[in-house]
Formats: structure tokens, C-alpha cells, sequence
């Protein structure tokens, strides 16, 4: 099992895929002469071809939309949205044609695309430009949402999503491209629904996804050493549908959920999850869940404000503390 | 264009007219629900061009008034009045209604309510066509106000740029609801807009079926022949108001009158009467059986088919069973 | 004080703020010459004229822009878009710019419009046209989303709308328009935040919003005379931000909450106050807290699917009688 | 434009080159963060354009590039250089960064970071001076790739439609990051791709100011006096990539050495010096004059400025205040 990068890991699912099946394309702007942004797809232009690894014109919702015509024809389309802040350019097409043409062609056609994403507040990019999106992919029927936090899951997700008949969005961030990892030699398929518990506790549940289950992890070291609470920490990588009965379990075992989100608390991760753990198992909760979020500020351009308004390990370790009155 | 194909498409097109004027009264009986946009007035567009292609085969894809191209491309119309009726048996299983009449077995890909959603869609099934190296087209039928659309710059730039073979037809009828065109529109001559994406184009009287073949062939031509993308303008008008809850109160009579007088199946028959090809009776039985055909075999399969049971209410949200769901396995 | 629709509500609105302020001005398609698709701008284009009641080009994102850029000059612009399906096109400009525009300009500049927009299910308008999005503009920083269930905050909501100096997005619903009630004569101003008791009870409390306010108020009926059991209904007019401590005030007093929602559940309004409920007044609850939400699917045009995928008055009595065991 | 206007051009366009060098160096040494896009190359487009309008009168609204667009309408660079470094004393108080410069007080409406985002804002300053009555102009800069966006087309349809008074200059400098425009766009004349808004438009050298000043003018004077909108191009070059991390691996030598020889600042210089209006000596003193004064006001106001307030994160995100929010009451 090698150690690789986040990027590498989604490179190398691009490659293995559009080397298995020619009708695999991927899509993008900068994304081919100049292999991507993040990396994701170097060399694949020179591999693969201008017909296969298109670097598109600034037409987000234009190419989003031609991905999906082409995958009506079983095109195989990955897209990279350079940053999900201009992913609200393409809505339109993601929600109402790729999301609902199943459902109103009464099975007869599907939109197998993917779309990956980085989102995520990285260092000091702004308003514009640090945009937390995952609740508004999850709202709506018909999309799958899905959010690597390590390679291997980077890497299985894509893989997975590139063969799924339903269009998936995968949530990347834009701090973790060059996280390394574990990946697996042989070819490896994460699901795309379900959770992985990243560390077994007994005390409290930490649910993070993609960035904030490293400071759950980082939380839950804490909060072992010096504070002798035994944290569990459940990895949310499958956004939509949530894993229902994973949640619940490990609530079941622990009877205290604090979830962790970097976007702004409304209507988001935080809150589904506490519904879901309301639905399924309150009388199960020994203490009101939390959610930890960020503040409800567009993202300041400032290092210092920009750090105050989004979470870290010390804010969970402090909200699993007061839970626990320790 | 020979005798027989024009006396076929007489009926064609009458037979559409029949099919949208039967809506009409299902919509006002409430058998029909929804948003019901009807095509009289504009068969000429849709018969004429698709008859220079290859119905069945080329991939057809457009808005919400989209129950003529759906039959034109070989869908059954008892399927599609079945789907107007929200039928099981209908074309979409009931579940897509009058904007979203599918029939992907004759290529037919779709009727669509996002006024420019289609632009990017038809951009990329001729992407899809170009990589499988077939040698269809796909074909976007299109109004006049959704030219204003964003997607259509970004598409049309696309399908230039890469040369893909996507013919794209706008039919003009002036209107974008009650807004007239040129309350709309800076450049009002559509085939003058895509100027800006070197796409060649043309602009061709939509009511005088033999025109828009004779535009339709040349521009079916260049797209097959793999020079890329062609915009073709057909200058039409509805009859009725933009959809049933529209009152049409913003037209003038005169307008009205003027356009009724270049009814393109009038237009067609009274041709094919001055050249000897047919008579008012033949005109008149064929009408007659159409009635009947419609009446008798096309809402009777709707009004008879069972309606779409409640317990399914939540299939064709994601694929069934799909195995790479789960990591590959089950 | 005098009967009226809704539309007539909303009309009485754009017409004596427009009296009022040569700066206002209205935008949307068909909303000139024809009146509008709903009316709320029946009769305007012929009192102040094409320059101030505009019938756009069918360009979501271009005259949602458009407006934004005018209202940084001081203009106020009500945009109607005729379905919020449409909306997701406008996104783009709504939040990259007029969300955050006070923020990233440190204060400087403010997009004072109000878009406003008929989200909800209507009569089998289909997947395309039935779309309830409400969650989406709910979830991002720096908009404030309000939702009349009821002519009088129709007025009231849209006369303080087009006053406020931040970007208000009004979610009103299809089927709403032609609804009577009372809308005081003289000039009227409801918050724009807070929430209001619609009814009183003390055993369990119903939170709905616009459409969902009329099930939950038949609901309370219902319940009070065939099950003895007496139903609160809160209107939760005011979406973002939400009122948490009406909230919190009404469920320390029932001890039970239902929210109705006609969207589908993932990362809703229903989340948002189970959450909200969750952090104010855990220990208060005496049931696990329950959502009556859309089915996860894309809307069918079928009727008798259609009436399946929403929820209804009978639904919530089911949810309150479960809640409490009769 | 007489040689005072010149030697002052000079001045200001060096200014502005020294001034993105300094940024440069800043964001090596992490004092400034985020995305930094830098002008170099590109200022006889701001600077010729603006110069035949009123800035600090006129609105103007640009992209993320956009530091000098600002100071040439009348920012303080010291506000600038201090934004930069996330100062509460910034002219966006720390809040806004590289890509949001803004300062209303001198109508340079912002940097924006959306791709295509300004085109449809632009439209909509032009509409509200329009129904004002005023003689100012909304002036929109944005690149070549942005014309690719649907906002372009819908904002300049708009623009046209409804008579506004809009200049949009295009700064075409033939790449959008690492893709070359003809990569991106089927039409890479960009002045051409008007002609679908039926909006008059001009293609001009942009690296000889001069040249600019005069077509703007041209522009300027057509919009001010109620024609409607107005798209001037302008060929430029940018010396740097992209962002600062942008590697600018896509370009070659030769190209790139193409584009130095026709420096917009060592052109508008050697003119004067031939024109014996300034000598070499007077050049080099203003140079270092300008260097003095961007190290010794600009950057050390910038860095001796104050952070903002931790506890001020949430100011800003909505009115304070704001009576109707509370129904007019409070
Ligand atoms: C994105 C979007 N905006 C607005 C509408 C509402 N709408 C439906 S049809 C229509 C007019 C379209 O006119 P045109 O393109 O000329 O087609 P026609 O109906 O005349 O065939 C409008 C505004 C919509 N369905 N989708
Ligand atoms: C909507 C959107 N899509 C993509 C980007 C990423 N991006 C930033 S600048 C840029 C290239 C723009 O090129 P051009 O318009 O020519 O301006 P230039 O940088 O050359 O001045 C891209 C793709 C963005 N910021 N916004
Ligand atoms: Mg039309
Ligand atoms: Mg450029």
C-alpha cells in the first residue's frame, strides 16, 4: 500500500478509468494543457488527447450542462468546477436537468456524470472564493453528494462515482490536495453511501467530513490525553443520502453527538444530522447534541478574523467539554 | 420533396394539429394537468425540418412544447396523450407530464421547462455522437426569447469551438410569452446573432413546409457532413395563446389574421389541390380518420390505462441496485 | 380593514412604494405589459411606465445583476422571477454578489433589492416548476429570506423588503395568490424577523411557514376536536434568520414540536429548528421532535403521486398523534 | 492629450508598475495573502481608457485584477497597499483583499472575483444613472475569457435593449490562465462578437496609450451623449502569470519578448524623450521618487496600520441596525 497524495490519489482514478473506458472524458477549465489546478488531472491531455481531457471556456453552467447531454449518450463525464464557488453558475443545469431527468423521463434517461468540486476556505481567498456549498448540493433529490477525506476515499469515491449511473458531486477542499495517505495498490471502490468510524470511542461521537474529521481526530487525541474523554469519530464521507443507521449506532453507544461543520450552521450538515439522531434514537441522547460551525459571516479576506470564523480541534474540544461538564 | 412525401406530410402535420386541438379540449375536461403548451401554427418547423434528418436516428431534443417533435421522432401518440393523461402507460410513465415527454428509443431526448436548459444538452450529445464516431446529428428546436438565455452563447461558443455536429433550430414566433420580440431582443433577426460564434445560418419562412425542407437539407447536410455546427431561423407564430392559462390578449387581431392566412397545412393541402394531387374529399376523409384514429385509439388508450401506482411513487429517484453504489458489491 | 388576495397584496405593495420612492422599480418576465404571471404588478407599467416596471429578456442571472448593480446606486429594485426553479440560474449573482457584497467591501456598498419569487407545488407543474428551494436561500450568509403565509405579511413583508438596505429574497407559493384575509388599510411594516403564534396551545407546537402554516392550522382543528389535544401553530414568516428564541419561547411551553416543511427533508427548515430546538431547549423536550416533510423525490406530474410526495393537515395530525400516543 | 497629460500618464502608469512589483514582493515575503493577480503590461488600458473619462465621477467596476483600476479612479494607494494586507485601515477594511479593492467615495464599484460577474452589475449602475438623470457613465473592464460567460451575452442584450450607458473595455490579453483564447473561443476577435447586440464596437492597440486614449474617447464621448453601450477592445499582454501561483509555463519566450518590446510605459517614455520633452535623468528621478513614496508612505502605512477587531468578525454581513427590519419600529 503506497503513501500518495489527495491529488494524486484522484489523478490516479482519472487515469485508471479513462484508460479502462474510452466513453470516460473529463472536462474542466485549465484543466488539461495545464493539468488542473490542483493537479488532479496532469498528463492526462498529453495521454488521453484534446477529445478526451477538455479544457473548457469560462462557461460553467454551458459545459456542466453539455457534460450531461454527452452522458445521455453514455459519455462518461468528470467535471472539474474549479472552485464551488462558481458551482452556483451551474445549478441550473446540475438540479434541474442531471438530477431530475430520471425521475421525468419515467427511467428512461440518466445523467451519469460526476463533478468534483474543491471547496472550502483555504488561506486568505475571500469571499468569493471560500465558499462551503456541500448543504446546497444535499438538499435535493436526485443528486448523490459524496466528500473524500483521505486519498483512499478520493481516490475509491471517484472511481465508484465514474461508474455510478447517478450524477454524483463530489466535495473536495481545497487545503487537502496535498494530504498524503494510504491508498491501495489494487484497484479499490469506496461506496458511495454509508460512514467509516475513524476512531472507536465510548464517551461522545464526533461526526465530522471531509476536512473536519481531522479535527475531530486531532479533538479526540486531545481530549483522550488530557482529558480522559474516549472519543469516537464517525467519517460522514457519503453527504446524500447520510448514513441513518450509522449515525444512529454510534450514538446508541456513545449517547452524546457533537457535529462538526466548516460551512455556516444553517440548514446544513450539523443540522440534518442532529435531526437524524432526533429521528431515530432521542431518547438514546444523555446530552443536548451540538453542532460546531463556522460563524455565519460571508469569509473574511483577514488571517485573523478569517481563523475566527471557522471551527478547529480546539473549538470541538472545548464543545465536547462543556457537554460533558469536564 | 415527391408527391407522396408531401401528401404524407399533409397528414402529418394534420394529424399533429388534431392531436394539439384534442389537448386542448382533454386540458378544459381536466383530464390533462399542469402547463399545457400547444403547436398549431408552427408544424411546418418541426415537420419540415426533421424530415431532412433522420427521425429515429438524429437526436432530437427541446422545450416544453414538445409533443409534435415527440411523435415526428417516431414516439406513439397514444403513449405520449397516455403521459398528458399521467398514465403508467405514458410515454414518461406518467411521472414526466406535457414538458417532459421522453421517448429515448426513437432518440427523442427530451421536452425540458428551463427556457435554455436544451442549448448545452444538444451541445453535448453531439459531443457524444462526435467521440462514438457515428454519423447522426443532434438537432435543438428552440423559441425566439430563449436565444437570450445565457447557455445560448456558452453553447453555441462550444459547439464551434470543438465543431460538433449539432443543428440548432430556432422557431420564431415573435413572442417569449406575452413579451414581443422586440422588447426583448437587441438583435431581432435570430440567424444575425450568431454571428459572434462564426456558426453560418439562415433564416427561412416556417410556415411554407417546402421551404423549411429545402433550408432544413442544406443545413442537415453541413452538420452530417462534419463541418460543425448550423443555426437555422424559421419566421412562425402560434395560434393559440403561450400555454392554456395564457389569454393571448397581447396581439393585435390583425397580426392574428395575417398569420392564419399562412397556415402551413392550408398552405401544404391547397397546393397539393391546385396541382391535381388531391381533392377536398380526399382532404376531408383524411381529416375524418384522424378524428377517428385519435378519438378511438389514442384517447382511448389513455382514458383506459391505469394510473401509476402510489406505492412507486419513489422509483426513478437513483438508480436501482446500482452496484458501484456499493463499492462494486451486492 | 378590507379583504383582499394575496396578489392584490403584493400589488398594493410594489404600487405605494413606487408612489412613494421614484427609485423603486420592478423586473422580472412578463411582469410589465402582461401584469405579471400571478398580478402582483397588475396595472404598474401603465401607471409609472416602461423605464420603472420592466419586462426583461428571459436572462435570470443578467437582470438579477442588473438589478444588484443599480440597487449599489441607490435604486431599489423588487425582481420578481416568475418560478424559483428559475432561480437557481440567478444564483450566482445573488449570492457571490449581492450577499456578499457588504462584506467584502467592508461596508461600503449594499444590495438593497428584493427578489422575489413563487416557489411550492402546484397543480402537476412537474419536476421542472414545483421545486420549494426556501433551504437554499436559508443557508448562506448576509440574505435575509422572508416568506408571507397570509396577504397581510405578503404586504408587510414586501413594504419592509424594499425599505431594509440588505438584499431580501421573498419566497411565496403558487397556490397562495388568490387567498383572501384581512390587510389592515392604513400603511402596514412586518418585521423582518420574528415569528408569530398563529394559534394558541399548550400540549405540542406545529411549526410551519407560508403553505405549511394552513396544514398545521387544519391540523390544530382537527386535533382540538376529534383528539383533545391542543395544538400551538407558529408561523415562522421570517426564515433567515430564523427566530430562535420565539422558538425556544413556544417549546418550553408545549414541550412537543412538529415542524412542516413542503420540501423534501434533507438539510431543511425542519432540520434547521430541530437544531435550533436542540441548542436553545433540549432538556424542555418531553417527545423526540418530529419533521412532516416532502417524499425525497423529484416532483411527479401524476396527481395522485404528486399528493403522495407532499404532505398534508392529516399528515401532521398523524405525526402529533404518534408523538403522543393517541 | 498635451504633454503635461502625457508626462503625467507617464508618471501614473509608472506608478502603477511599481506599486504591483512591490505587491509582488510582498506576497513573497507573506505579507499579503489570498490570490494576487498583478497588471504589469496591461496599463495603458486602464490608464488611457480612464483618462478620457471622469474618474472618481464615472462608475467603473473590473475583475480581480484590479488594484490600479482603483487608484487611477482615485483610491488612496496607501488603502490600497494597507487592503492588501488585511488592514481594518484597507479601503475594504481587511474584509475584502486583492479581489475586492473597493472605494464607492471615488465610484470604483469593486474588483470582483466571479468570472463574467461585472458584466450584468455594469449594466445595472448604467440603469440607475439612467433613471437619475445624471451624465455619468458605468465604465466595465474584464478579460478576453470572461466573454465566454453567459453574463456577457444577457448584460450586453440587456445593455442595448434598453439604451444604457455602459462602456465595456475588454483587455484582451490572449490568455484566460493557461488557456490561449483561441482554445476557449470560437470567435477571438472579441470586438466581433457584438455584432449580435447590434452595440457599435472598436478593436485598439493597447499598449500604446495614446492609441487607447483616442478610442476611449471615441467610446466614452458616444456613451456619455446617450447612444447606448459601447465595446472597445484592447490587445494587451500581461507580463506576469496569471496569479502569483500561477508557474505562466503556457507562453513562449518568443512571445513573451514580443509583448516586452511593446511595453506600454518604456513606449509613452521613449516618445517623450524623443520629443525631447523629458530627459533620461528626469525619468529615472521620477522612478525613484515613486519608489520612495510607495516604501515610504504606502507600505509603511500598510504595515503599521492596526488588524481588524477579532470581536468585529460578524460587522458588516447585515445593515445595522436597520429600522425596517423591525417593522420601522426601534
Ligand atoms: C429559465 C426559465 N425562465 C423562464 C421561464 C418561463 N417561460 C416559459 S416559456 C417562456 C417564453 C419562451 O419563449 P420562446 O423561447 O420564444 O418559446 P415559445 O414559447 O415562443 O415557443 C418563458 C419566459 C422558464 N420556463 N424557464
Ligand atoms: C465564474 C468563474 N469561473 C472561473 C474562475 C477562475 N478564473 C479566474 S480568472 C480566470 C481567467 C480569466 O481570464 P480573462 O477573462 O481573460 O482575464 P485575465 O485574467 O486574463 O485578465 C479564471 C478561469 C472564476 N474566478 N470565476
Ligand atoms: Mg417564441
Ligand atoms: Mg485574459
Amino acid at each position: 500500500m503506497a503513501q500518495i497524495m489527495y491529488w494524486e490519489a484522484l489523478r490516479r482514478a482519472h487515469d485508471e478509468e479513462m484508460d479502462r473506458d474510452p466513453l470516460v472524458i473529463c472536462m474542466g477549465e485549465d484543466i488539461g494543457v495545464a493539468g488542473g489546478t490542483y493537479k488532479a488531472t496532469k498528463g492526462l491531455y498529453d495521454k488521453y488527447g484534446a477529445e478526451r481531457v477538455i479544457d473548457t471556456p469560462i462557461s460553467e453552467n454551458g459545459y456542466t450542462g453539455l457534460g450531461i447531454g454527452a452522458s445521455f449518450l453514455g459519455v462518461r463525464p468528470i467535471i472539474e468546477i474549479m472552485s464551488v464557488n462558481f458551482a452556483w453558475l451551474a445549478m441550473d443545469q446540475l438540479f434541474n436537468s442531471a438530477a431530475k431527468v430520471r425521475y421525468m423521463s419515467g427511467g428512461q434517461l440518466t445523467a451519469p456524470l460526476v463533478v468534483r468540486s474543491a471547496g472550502g476556505t483555504a488561506h486568505q481567498l475571500g469571499a468569493q472564493h471560500s465558499a462551503r456549498m456541500e448543504k446546497v448540493f444535499m438538499g435535493i433529490a436526485g443528486l448523490r453528494v459524496v466528500t473524500p477525506s483521505n486519498p483512499r476515499q478520493a481516490y475509491g469515491l471517484l472511481k465508484s462515482a465514474v461508474r455510478c449511473d447517478d450524477p454524483v458531486y463530489i466535495n473536495e477542499h481545497e487545503l487537502m490536495y496535498n494530504m498524503k495517505g494510504e491508498v491501495p495498490d489494487e484497484e479499490y471502490f469506496q461506496p458511495l453511501e454509508g460512514s467509516e468510524i475513524a476512531r472507536e470511542g465510548s464517551d461522545v461521537t464526533l461526526f465530522g467530513y471531509n476536512i473536519s474529521v481531522h479535527w475531530c481526530l486531532q479533538a479526540a487525541q486531545t481530549l483522550a490525553k488530557e482529558h480522559a474523554i474516549n472519543a469516537e469519530v464517525v467519517d460522514l464521507f457519503a453527504l446524500s443520502p447520510l448514513d441513518r443507521s450509522g449515525i444512529a449506532a454510534s450514538v446508541r453507544k456513545t449517547h452524546r453527538a457533537v457535529i462538526v461543520e466548516e460551512a455556516e450552521p444553517a440548514v446544513g450538515v450539523g443540522a440534518e444530522v442532529m435531526a437524524i439522531i432526533n429521528e431515530e434514537c432521542f431518547f438514546e441522547l444523555d446530552a443536548a447534541p451540538l453542532r460546531v460551525s463556522a460563524a455565519n459571516v460571508p469569509m473574511p479576506y483577514n488571517h485573523g478574523l478569517e481563523k475566527a470564523a471557522i471551527p478547529n480541534a480546539g473549538d470541538v474540544v472545548a464543545a465536547v467539554r462543556k457537554m460533558l461538564g469536564k | 420533396m415527391n408527391v407522396a412525401d408531401k401528401k404524407r406530410l399533409l397528414r402529418e402535420m394534420l394529424y399533429a394539429r388534431r392531436f394539439e386541438e384534442r389537448c386542448y379540449e382533454a386540458y378544459v375536461e381536466r383530464k390533462i394537468g399542469g402547463f399545457l403548451h400547444l403547436y398549431p401554427g408552427q408544424e411546418a418547423c418541426c415537420h419540415g425540418v426533421l424530415e431532412a434528418a433522420r427521425p429515429g436516428q438524429d437526436y432530437v431534443i427541446t422545450g416544453y412544447r414538445d409533443h409534435v417533435h415527440a411523435i415526428k421522432c417516431g414516439a406513439d401518440p397514444k403513449e405520449v396523450m397516455a403521459e398528458l393523461y399521467a398514465k403508467e402507460t405514458g410515454s414518461s410513465k406518467g411521472r414526466g407530464g406535457s414538458m417532459h415527454i421522453f421517448d429515448t428509443g426513437h432518440h427523442f431526448m427530451g421536452g425540458y421547462a428551463l427556457v435554455g436548459g436544451p442549448f448545452p444538452l444538444a451541445a453535448g450529445m453531439a459531443k457524444a455522437i462526435k467521440m462514438k464516431g457515428g454519423d447522426e446529428i443532434a438537432i435543438c428546436f428552440l423559441g425566439d426569447a430563449a436565444n437570450n438565455q445565457g447557455t445560448f452563447h456558452e453553447s453555441l461558443n462550444m459547439a464551434k469551438l470543438w465543431e460538433l455536429p449539432v443543428l440548432y433550430v430556432c422557431e420564431n414566433n415573435l413572442y417569449g410569452i406575452g413579451t414581443r420580440i422586440d422588447r426583448s431582443t437587441a438583435v431581432i433577426e435570430q440567424y444575425k446573432r450568431v454571428s459572434g460564434y462564426n456558426i453560418p445560418s439562415a433564416q427561412e419562412d416556417g410556415q411554407d413546409i417546402e421551404k423549411v425542407f429545402k433550408a432544413a437539407k442544406k443545413a442537415v447536410d453541413y452538420v452530417r457532413s462534419g463541418n460543425g455546427p448550423y443555426f437555422l431561423e424559421l419566421m412562425t407564430y402560434r395560434y393559440r395563446g403561450h400555454s392554456m392559462s395564457d389569454s393571448n390578449a397581447y396581439r393585435s387581431k390583425k397580426e392574428e389574421r395575417m398569420w392564419s392566412e399562412r397556415d402551413p397545412i392550408i398552405m401544404l393541402r391547397d397546393r397539393l389541390i391546385k396541382a391535381g394531387e388531391i381533392s377536398k374529399d380526399d382532404y376531408k376523409a383524411m381529416d375524418t380518420e384522424i378524428l377517428d384514429n385519435i378519438e378511438n385509439e389514442v384517447i382511448a388508450f389513455a382514458e383506459s390505462s391505469p394510473e401509476p401506482r402510489v406505492d412507486e411513487l419513489e422509483k426513478y429517484v437513483l438508480a436501482e441496485n446500482d452496484p458501484w453504489v456499493y463499492g462494486g458489491g451486492r
